[in-house]
């Protein structure tokens, strides 16, 4: 096992260049499966509707279980862990903002999506990058993280949102 | 994570009787989780309460919302607009979340849809086991990490009653005896004398409604 | 190039399809384990109503992959099986076993075969067209996937051209067996890799969604 | 003294001690208590008055002990924690006391679900230990558990129940230990029908020095017949009935079966009295109250001793005769 570099402290990640080694190391522990799951994928995108986010937030396909998946955990198999802080933030967004991680997305080919989704969220970590509470007092980004706050969310998805019907006259 | 299950349908409908236009608001947290109200049961539910006042020739109509977290304002606010229309609101959240719910849209009569039935822990899928009873003061470093307040039938605290069977639950012969597992972990620790000593009377902590502001945060709402 | 791919390459093909999901399924065996149920359990079992019971068959069916996106799942299962049935049963895949080896395979009417190539080559059109149109599909599509789409179509157009003969019979019958060899040597280790995770996991391995729960679960 | 006790007066005096048990009727029916207390009367030194058992609604047990005193029993008060909070408790203790009760019994209680209400709320603020620590504060410090003062605290003389036969075993002497460093003066045990381990037991006691620190009485509740053999070792929790005495009630034809369980009960006593750190026997007759002056008759525990008040607090031993009066 590699030993996460868990901080408790405000991260100083501004300063700190991405460990590309470390992301590395814990790519390599679950290589096999993971790899595995993501070659496995069709890009059926039939898992869409099982994300309770996709249909909360007007069907935007950034909600949908194999695009949060492929562009994190995914790209991060393709660069071979060589990613820059920008795009480890822009994971950030797909791996906490757009996903509660309730793990009960629906995969018709049987990848487990969560799995997938807590270890991208676990390497992120690693790098100090990780989904904080709006306005909490630890926040790295100080008072206030922009991109995860919800009630941007929500605003977002106000217009585009819609019901399910199922009625009966 | 608390673990809900839903109310029979029967229940749901005899609530639910008088009102045609219903939104039912799903939960992407806990009850999610535990297979009980996340946008599947509510989409489940929905299918089952149209059908069913359909066989009784009543107009119902009935719509789904899953947000986030039901006990939480700010996911809430995607509700807004998308309650007006409705006569009623159903909510498959917990307890804490139905109530959040009813205090967000104060003039929409609000339903709960599940019963929530504890703080537990997820042992399979759909199979959940009580651990907690949020008492307010822990006593798991006593016990070894198993909580008597919760798994012994009469909550215990100086060591079993006169009546384990077998290592079972004298009241439920299918549930192990609590203090029976405490003392055996607690013997295989070497940590016995935690449970020699008296356990002294406990200061229950749920005389009023709970409430929890972080020291940090105190400032922030201090009235001015 | 004829004899080529209907010798060495064949096998080659044959032996690296073979070896590779035999791999597949020993990896898959190997990433998970069996579920070790140390307890049941024995009380607190919710009971449905028997109205909730009589809704169950409904509502299952409402909210499966059949209820939720019926184009796509009866194209999806047609082409599959389509997918399947069509080289297992080609009346020439028969004869060449039969020359080969002098083993006789049942197969079936050409006519009918044919017919299973046209809408294996209609799903394929299908997908092609969801995948370039709907923006979702888009979304988490890249170049491979049009790749393994026209990787899994190739043997079916070849073949129907060549049965048909309206191109040069040799040069189809040529292409026909290379794209299938291709095909089967990409199966284990590409996007179709999924022929050997879906029978596998949905059929053993332990989830909400799980078919046929054959108790394993993920290793850690 | 820690109470004017009868049960306490005849412990001190290194006297073999012998209770009795009632269990108070479903209904507002004072003469069946006295009913069933004649029985009694004389022939024990106290009478425990059951709370609730088994979780069936019954007269509550300090109503229970009043009409005993009338009948001029002394009632050893039952009170379990299934029904009351601290608050129920403490006062329900200084209105006994008031009242002239002077002996109670502290217990957890059955679970509510074995009774008739079974979807009752349970209290359970304190566990029997916590129980008994809370009496002993009300008696010794004079302060309620809140640490206020009491104006006349009430004087009780504490007792508690263990089951040697209870799992995990090697726990039980822990768990008696805890109830005498919590104030038990005396502890009645569970109906022995394993000898073997409850020797086992006195003698961990014994080494351990707390039967010097506590009056143990030991249960006794003969066998009425060879069903009840049976399905108290299989069916009541917390139990152990050796083979022998299944056996031994085999060995006799159905209408002696009774006979032979008061037989084997008295035998017990006889060992009891012999052994040390056993400070008496406590008899529960379940709805077998009429069956008392047979048995302590047989055993030979009769007559029991009768105190009289002196004025300088002490008292002097005497002999009842009263089993007589009552024949």
């Amino acid at each position: 096992m590699v030993p996460l570099r868990e901080s408790y402290t405000m991260p100083d990640h501004d300063r700190k260049p991405v460990d590309t080694d470390q992301i590395k190391a814990l790519l390599h522990q679950k290589k096999r499966s993971m790899r595995l799951r993501l070659a496995a994928c069709a890009g059926c995108t039939l898992c869409a509707e099982s994300c309770f986010l996709f249909v909360s937030k007007g069907r935007d396909p950034r909600y949908m279980p194999s695009y949060k998946v492929l562009n994190s955990l995914g790209r991060l198999y393709r660069k071979k862990g060589k990613v820059s802080r920008a795009e480890l933030e822009e994971m950030k967004d797909l791996l906490w903002k757009n996903c509660m991680l309730c793990e009960r997305c629906y995969c018709p080919i049987g990848v487990d999506l969560p799995n997938m989704i807590a270890f991208a969220r676990m390497i992120l970590r690693s790098q100090g990058v990780y989904g904080v509470y709006p306005h909490s007092l630890g926040a790295p980004d100080g008072d206030g993280d922009e991109t995860s706050d919800p009630r941007r969310q929500s605003d977002q998805g106000q217009g585009e949102a819609e019901t399910n019907k199922a009625g009966s006259e | 994570m608390i673990i809900a299950t839903k109310k029979q349908l029967e229940e749901l409908k005899e609530m639910l009787r008088g009102y045609s236009k219903v939104l039912n608001v799903g939960c992407g947290g806990c009850t999610a989780v535990c297979l009980a109200g996340g946008q599947r049961e509510v989409e489940d539910l929905n299918t089952q309460l149209a059908i069913s006042f359909k066989a009784d020739h009543v107009t119902f109509e009935i719509d789904s919302f899953t947000v986030e977290r039901q006990c939480e304002m700010h996911f809430l606010s995607a509700l807004d607009e998308i309650v007006k229309p409705y006569d009623a609101l159903l909510s498959m959240a917990c307890g804490a979340g139905v109530q959040f719910l009813a205090e967000r849209y104060p003039d929409k009569p609000t339903f709960p849809a599940l019963n929530t039935v504890f703080v537990g822990v997820n042992r399979d899928i759909g199979w959940y086991e009580e651990r907690c009873k949020s008492c307010g003061e822990c006593v798991l470093a006593m016990t070894g990490g198993i909580c008597p307040i919760a798994m012994c039938a009469k909550g215990l605290l100086n060591g079993p009653c006169g009546g384990p069977q077998d290592g079972h639950c004298e009241v439920n012969s299918e549930v192990s005896c609590a203090w029976i597992k405490i003392h055996e972990r607690l013997k295989a620790q070497g940590r016995l004398e935690n449970i020699l000593k008296i356990c002294p009377v406990r200061e229950w902590q749920d005389q009023v409604q709970g409430t929890l502001v972080l020291e940090p945060y105190r400032e922030r709402y201090s009235r001015k | 190039m004829y004899a080529l791919a209907r010798g060495p390459l064949l096998w080659l093909a044959a032996l690296v399809f073979t070896v590779g999901i035999v791999y597949r399924v020993i990896e898959l065996f190997m990433l998970t384990q069996k579920r070790e149920r140390v307890a049941w359990p024995t009380h607190g079992i919710r009971v449905d109503s028997p109205e909730e019971r009589k809704l169950r068959m409904i509502i299952s069916l409402r909210h499966s992959l059949i209820g939720q996106h019926p184009v796509m799942a009866i194209v999806a299962g047609v082409f599959h099986f389509c997918l399947f049935a069509a080289p297992i049963f080609a009346k020439g895949h028969a004869l060449l076993l039969r020359q080969s080896w002098g083993i006789s395979f049942w197969s079936l009417p050409s006519s009918l075969i044919d017919t299973l190539t046209i809408v294996v080559l209609l799903g394929v059109l299908f997908l092609l067209v969801r995948r370039a149109l709907i923006p979702r599909v888009r979304a988490v599509s890249s170049f491979n996937d049009f790749v393994f789409l026209f990787i899994a179509a190739a043997p079916y157009l070849t073949g129907f051209l060549a049965y048909h003969q309206w191109l040069p019979y040799k040069t189809m019958i040529t292409l026909h067996m290379l794209a299938g060899e291709l095909m089967l040597i990409a199966i284990p280790f590409t996007k179709l890799s999924h022929m050997v995770f879906f029978f596998f996991v949905r059929g053993f391995v332990e989830s909400e969604h799980s078919v046929a729960p054959g108790g394993r679960v993920w290793s850690p | 003294m820690k109470s004017e006790s009868n049960l306490e007066r005849v412990l001190s005096h290194g006297l073999f001690a012998v209770t009795g048990e009632l269990g108070p009727p479903r209904g507002a029916d004072a003469d069946i208590v006295r009913e069933k207390a004649k029985h009694l009367k004389g022939r024990v030194d106290a009478v425990n008055v059951t709370d609730n058992q088994t979780a069936m609604v019954r007269l509550s047990s300090w109503a229970g002990s009043l009409l005993l005193l009338q009948e001029g029993i002394e009632p050893n008060y039952q009170m379990v924690c299934r029904d009351r909070n601290r608050i129920a408790m403490q006062s329900d203790i200084l209105g006994a006391s008031a009242l002239g009760i002077k002996t109670m019994l502290c217990l957890s209680g059955d679970h509510q679900t074995f009774g008739d209400h079974p979807k009752s709320r349970k209290v359970f603020d304190l566990d029997s230990i916590q129980l008994i620590g809370m009496v002993k504060k009300m008696r010794d410090e004079s302060k309620f558990l809140s640490g206020q003062e009491i104006t006349k605290p009430p004087r009780m003389f504490i007792g508690a129940a263990e089951n040697p036969f209870g799992q995990p075993y090697e726990f039980r002497v822990h768990r008696l230990a805890k109830k005498i460093a919590a104030g038990a003066d005396f502890i009645q045990t569970q109906c022995i029908y394993n000898m073997e381990r409850f020797r086992d037991w006195i003698k961990q006691a014994n080494d351990m020095g707390l039967t010097e620190k506590v009056y143990i009485l030991a249960g006794i509740t003969p066998m009425k017949s060879l069903r009840m053999a049976q399905y108290m070792k299989t069916s009541v929790p917390g139990l152990d009935v050796s083979d022998w005495v299944i056996k031994r009630l085999e060995g006799v034809e159905k209408k002696k079966q009774a006979d032979e369980g008061i037989a084997i009960a008295c035998e017990q006593i006889e060992e009891f009295k012999q052994m040390k750190g056993v400070a008496g026997v406590h008899l529960m007759l379940i709805e077998w109250e009429h069956k008392v002056p047979e048995i302590t008759e047989r055993a030979k525990l009769l007559p029991r001793p009768t105190f009289q008040e002196s004025a300088q607090g002490g008292s002097r031993v005497g002999l009842s005769d009263e089993d007589e009066t009552h024949e």
